[in-house]
């Protein structure tokens, strides 16, 4: 039988993880026990639960990772919240990767990396974040700045603090946005902790949150002396199909799914408002 | 050139439909549109535009995709693509397809056919045997001519021209040949003097037809941001219902959504026509990139005319058959905002 | 239309029946208490007053394949919320109306009013719409092809 | 036509430079004679392109529930069919009414393009009328036509006069006329189930579930409709099953029971040309037997035959058996 590219895979949940009151995170096989497929940092799948529906995730867990692949996800919908109810041992369906990636072999080799982060826009963020620590030396100095609502809300805190902050020549900065008891780190809105953290404006900067954390952020880099050209985001937009047929994930001529999800932030300033 | 008496055309179906399916313009419930063949069926080639264009033969309304059985927690994946349990699917002929439409069909496949390719549209589009039909009466909702699409002389396996008597019949690929060589039999030879004479005539009509000089030439990718920013928008969408006839009956239109039903024993997965006119269409569980009927309908024209051209070499995906132009509701349509915000020619 | 005749004696049709809370459901009650019998193939579906069933209910039932639809509510000025099932009486007589405007046959749909005290009335009208409706037939008109793929 | 139309521009005029009202919604001139679209005239400017001609069938009532939120005054041009709509949207409370100016404006019937085009004319430039009489002037030269064979399905059979109170009224009323508008209900009634059951499925068949009939429908006023739900486990969009399409129109004919005021923008619109105002009007005829003679839209207070009751209604077994017709 030929390969039919709307058709998905069999997956299996083999743990889940509660990460913050309504972020989980799958970790999912085929039926085999083996991985789904290979894919990239940023690449994303469509995952389903029959019946309910399918949406498009990013795959957080790294390719570097032979084994299983993860998903992050919040509550949120109908879909997402039937998710949540699942347990270790059920099956879903998955298809993917789909969309680019980010550019870890070309632009982002050999040079210093910033990622931003916010809230459970981690997730895709932590793929290439493995995927540089895996092959750590192709890569420069790595700062991380990560904000959540609150100190329940920061997805994946114990491989931040376990592995990312032991990990040499990295940076971790973690903010809240409002003063908790039992946190001693920093409070505040990230724009405003990327400002003052004085930051090399030569490195490439990855950002991904919430589109009204992302547009101040990207102020205040531009602020500090960053280049758009060496800003990336990941875009998000309803997506039904995945290969850039069905018509809804566009932005411009751009379709989400396929040209995108990750942009550079000047490719994003040639198209429309409309994301 | 062969030609074959109108009143042997019901020979021909039936030839066809011995071993194909045949898809023809068909009068049901009193409006014309594509339908299999069968005897007894009133077919009406003379139907100029067909409330739905043939896109549904390679891209119908609804298609199952794939049945989900569970069990427990397990999940089997059944009859899954368009080949079910492995049948190739039944070749097929569409017949009468006009000049229009089959320019469409271009514009269909390379969204369909580009990699990743759809399997089901493929599957279908590779069955099919397309026989043209050249029109012999536009009417003044017509402006292929605006796309360079001659309705004269429509290509496909098959080209044909209808008149009074005959209907003349040329073969342009193997796939058409074969098609011939199905009902050799009905065919005598000649019409070409008549097919010349219809082309000249049909010409100088389709010239004079009102919409036969608009001018696209502001309609390229350079200009997207501008076009997009345009404050006319507004006023073009306001009586805008929301509703998706226009993306319905339109033959380039190719949006779709992917959905689950319930059945009593397992979950269909299919897929069916979806209108970027609709509210819902990009509604996440955390917010809509296109909240307004506005952004809506700016983004079926600026995919029309700007988007889909960008990304396919300049080719714009209307084809100017008209159809919108006739069926929207309040009447709105491409020629208006094509005289909007095209270029100078349209003042 | 009745070609169905050939498995009418196999035919065991599936009926839906909309019960009210208040009186209705505790009529089937009282039926199944007194040991008066009425048929295993209909489902009752328990809703606080008549009127709370729309008519996408209705529908919904029939496309799920269901082959009768009866709603049973109590007797009009006994409801429990006053006037809920004058607001049934007016809506169901439009829709069964309409549904036999449009061909579907008219016996497939009905409205009883059963109080808690009529054990037996529920039995008798249960009895006698399964009858009613497997006489009829399997529901083809009014319902969803894909429901019943796979049966 | 043309003085009624000068009239109403010379009024829309005079609202705007008097700044009473901020918009005019009316009709905009379309490429040709018979495309005019619905439009909103903010300024005496936009007003070059207002048009009222036979072919202004549109029915504005709707757009007002968008343009009475609007900061400021809306005017708007309402045939006699369409203050019945009016009517009803004032009194589900979907337009403010106090923000409302209407101009209830003549109305002979108005013509339906494809009609015409069916009769072999095209290329239409003007009509002319005179009684029944219609001239069309076209490419091809004149052509006169029966004008009942040309009106807008919705046209064929209104008998309806204005019903705005205390507004402004832009010449007569039409001519009261004699005409059943159960005509085409009844003969549907006639025939038998399996006569029906085909009838309907032959029309419904054509359905391409483009919700146009729903979204021009001055009663479908819902913010969020039940098809477009996904909780409501009936929003779907599949075509090829008969079972969606029936539920649709089933479900969209009752949801307006009661409320439809026969309008006809349901039929003027679908693209497939289904006669769906047959299936409003067998409530409107069902409602008129069963509980009294009621017109929706007469006025914009009291309660609709659906929100109310007698303790003598008829039952739904003798309503369908045909007790009382």
């Amino acid at each position: 039988m030929i390969e039919e590219n709307l058709i998905p895979k069999i997956g299996v949940i083999t743990d889940v993880r509660k990460d913050t009151p309504d972020v989980k995170t799958f970790r999912v096989v085929g039926t085999d026990g083996k991985k789904l497929f290979k894919h990239m940092p940023g690449q994303c799948a469509m995952v389903s639960v029959p019946g309910v529906g399918e949406c498009m995730f990013s795959i957080t867990s790294s390719p570097t990772n032979e084994e299983y692949m993860e998903f992050s996800i919040k509550k949120c919908g109908c879909v997402t919240e039937v998710i949540h109810s699942l347990e270790v041992g059920q099956q879903i369906t998955v298809r993917g990767p789909y969309g680019k990636n980010f550019p870890v072999e070309e632009d982002f080799k050999g040079k210093d990396l910033l990622f931003i982060a916010g809230g459970i826009g981690l997730a895709p963020l932590r793929s290439v974040i493995n995927y540089v620590r895996h092959y750590r030396s192709n890569y420069g100095k790595v700062v991380i700045v990560y904000g959540a609502r609150s100190k329940d809300d920061l997805v994946d805190i114990e491989e931040i603090q376990n592995e990312w902050m032991n990990e040499p020549n990295t940076e971790v900065y973690l903010t809240i946005d409002r003063p908790q008891e039992g946190w001693d780190g920093h409070v505040g809105f990230v724009p405003a902790y990327v400002k003052e953290l004085g930051l090399n404006p030569n490195m490439t900067a990855v950002l991904c949150g919430p589109p009204i954390m992302i547009k101040f952020t990207l102020a205040g880099l531009l602020e500090i002396g960053f280049d758009k050209s060496r800003v990336y985001t990941t875009l998000e937009l309803r997506m039904k199909c995945g290969i850039g047929k069905c018509g809804r994930c566009n932005v411009g001529d751009k379709f989400v799914c396929k040209d995108g999800p990750v942009f550079r932030m000047t490719e994003l300033d040639e198209l429309p408002d409309e994301y | 050139m062969l030609k074959i008496a109108k009143e042997r055309l019901n020979e021909l179906y039936a030839k066809i439909s011995e071993s194909m399916g045949l898809f023809i313009p068909i009068k049901k419930g009193g409006e014309v549109n594509y339908h299999v063949w069968g005897e007894g069926k009133e077919v009406s080639l003379e139907t100029l535009k067909t409330v739905k264009s043939p896109k549904n033969m390679f891209f119908p309304q609804t298609e199952n995709m794939m049945k989900f059985k569970t069990e427990g927690k397990n999940i089997e994946i059944l009859e899954a693509g368009i080949r079910k349990q492995g049948d190739e699917l039944k070749p097929f002929v569409a017949f009468g397809v006009k000049a229009c439409d089959y320019k469409a069909i271009e514009v269909l496949d390379k969204v369909f056919l580009a990699e990743p390719v759809d399997t089901f549209y493929q599957a279908r589009r590779n069955a099919t045997t397309i026989v043209t039909l050249a029109c012999s009466k536009p009417e003044e909702s017509c402006f292929c001519g605006v796309f360079g699409i001659d309705a004269t002389n429509p290509q496909g396996d098959v080209s044909t021209w209808l008149d009074e008597k005959y209907l003349y019949w040329q073969a342009n690929t193997e796939k058409g040949e074969t098609l011939t060589s199905l009902a050799s039999e009905l065919f005598e030879k000649g019409g070409e003097t008549e097919v010349e004479a219809q082309k000249t005539s049909t010409k100088a009509v389709l010239a004079q037809l009102p919409f036969a000089n608009l001018d696209l030439s502001r309609f390229k990718p350079e200009n997207l941001n501008e076009l997009f920013d345009d404050t006319r928008w507004e006023e073009m969408s306001e009586a805008c219902l929301g509703c998706g006839t226009c993306t319905f009956v339109c033959p380039t239109c190719q949006c779709f959504d992917i959905r689950d039903f319930k059945t009593n024993d397992g979950v269909i997965r299919y897929r069916c026509w979806d209108s970027c006119m609709y509210s819902d269409f990009t509604l996440m569980a955390h917010g809509n990139s296109r909240t307004t009927q506005m952004q809506r309908f700016r983004q079926r024209f600026m995919h029309k005319l700007v988007y889909y051209p960008s990304q396919n070499d300049g080719l714009y995906s209307c084809v100017g058959c008209g159809r919108c132009v006739n069926k929207c509701p309040q009447n709105l349509n491409i020629v208006k905002v094509i005289k909007t915000l095209g270029g100078k020619k349209n003042d | 239309m009745q070609d169905v005749t050939t498995e009418k004696k196999e035919f065991t049709p599936n009926i839906v029946a909309f019960c009210c809370n208040w009186c209705s459901y505790a009529g089937a009650d009282l039926a199944g208490s007194s040991r008066l019998s009425y048929p295993a193939n209909v489902k009752i579906i328990r809703v606080p007053c008549s009127c709370r069933v729309n008519p996408t209910f209705v529908l919904k039932a029939f496309q799920q394949g269901a082959d009768g639809v009866i709603l049973c509510g109590c007797h009009p000025g006994d409801c429990h919320y006053v006037t809920g099932n004058y607001y049934t009486r007016r809506r169901m007589a439009l829709l069964f109306n309409f549904l036999n405007y449009m061909g579907i046959e008219k016996e497939r749909t009905r409205v009883e009013w059963v109080s808690a005290a009529e054990g037996q009335k529920f039995s008798a009208v249960m009895n006698d719409f399964v009858k009613t409706v497997t006489e009829l037939g399997e529901n083809k008109r009014l319902t969803d092809l894909r429901v019943k793929e796979g049966e | 036509m043309k003085d009624v139309e000068l009239k109403m521009l010379e009024r829309a005029k005079a609202l705007l430079e008097s700044g009473e009202v901020a918009r005019v919604i009316g009709w905009k001139k379309g490429e040709f004679i018979y495309d005019p679209a619905p439009a909103s005239f903010e300024t005496v400017d936009e007003l070059k392109d207002f048009v009222y001609n036979w072919f202004c069938g549109a029915n504005l009532s709707k757009y007002l529930i968008q343009a009475s939120k609007k900061e400021g005054k809306t005017a708007v041009f309402l045939k006699p069919c369409d203050t019945y709509s009016f009517n009803q949207l004032v009194k589900e409370h979907r337009v403010k009414r106090e923000n409302i100016h209407v101009i209830a404006v003549e109305c002979l019937g108005k013509f339906d393009v494809a009609k015409i085009k069916a009769q072999g004319v095209s290329s239409i430039v003007d009509v002319e009328v005179q009684n029944k009489e219609v001239k069309v002037k076209s490419f091809g030269g004149e052509t006169v036509l029966n004008k009942p064979e040309i009106l807008l399905t919705k046209c064929e059979t209104c008998q309806k006069t204005h019903q705005v109170k205390d507004e402004e009224i832009i010449l007569h009323d039409r001519p009261e006329r004699d005409v059943n508008r159960f005509a085409e209900v009844e003969k549907l009634e006639a025939m038998t189930p399996d006569e029906r059951f085909a009838f309907w499925r032959e029309q419904l068949q054509k359905c391409i579930r483009c919700n146009a009939c729903r979204n021009v429908c001055p009663a479908c006023s819902c913010v969020k409709c039940v098809f477009d739900n996904p909780a409501s486990g009936i929003a779907a969009k599949a075509n090829d099953d008969k079972f969606e399409e029936q539920l649709f129109h089933i479900i969209r004919a009752f949801h307006v029971a009661g409320r439809c005021t026969d309008c006809g923008e349901c039929s003027r619109v679908c693209p497939q040309n289904i006669p769906l105002h047959l299936l409003n009007r067998k409530f409107i005829k069902d409602i008129d037997g069963l509980y009294g003679e009621y017109q929706a839209g007469e006025t914009d207070e009291g309660k609709t035959p659906l929100t109310s009751y007698t303790e003598n209604d008829i039952e739904p077994t003798d309503a369908v058996n045909g007790e009382a017709k």
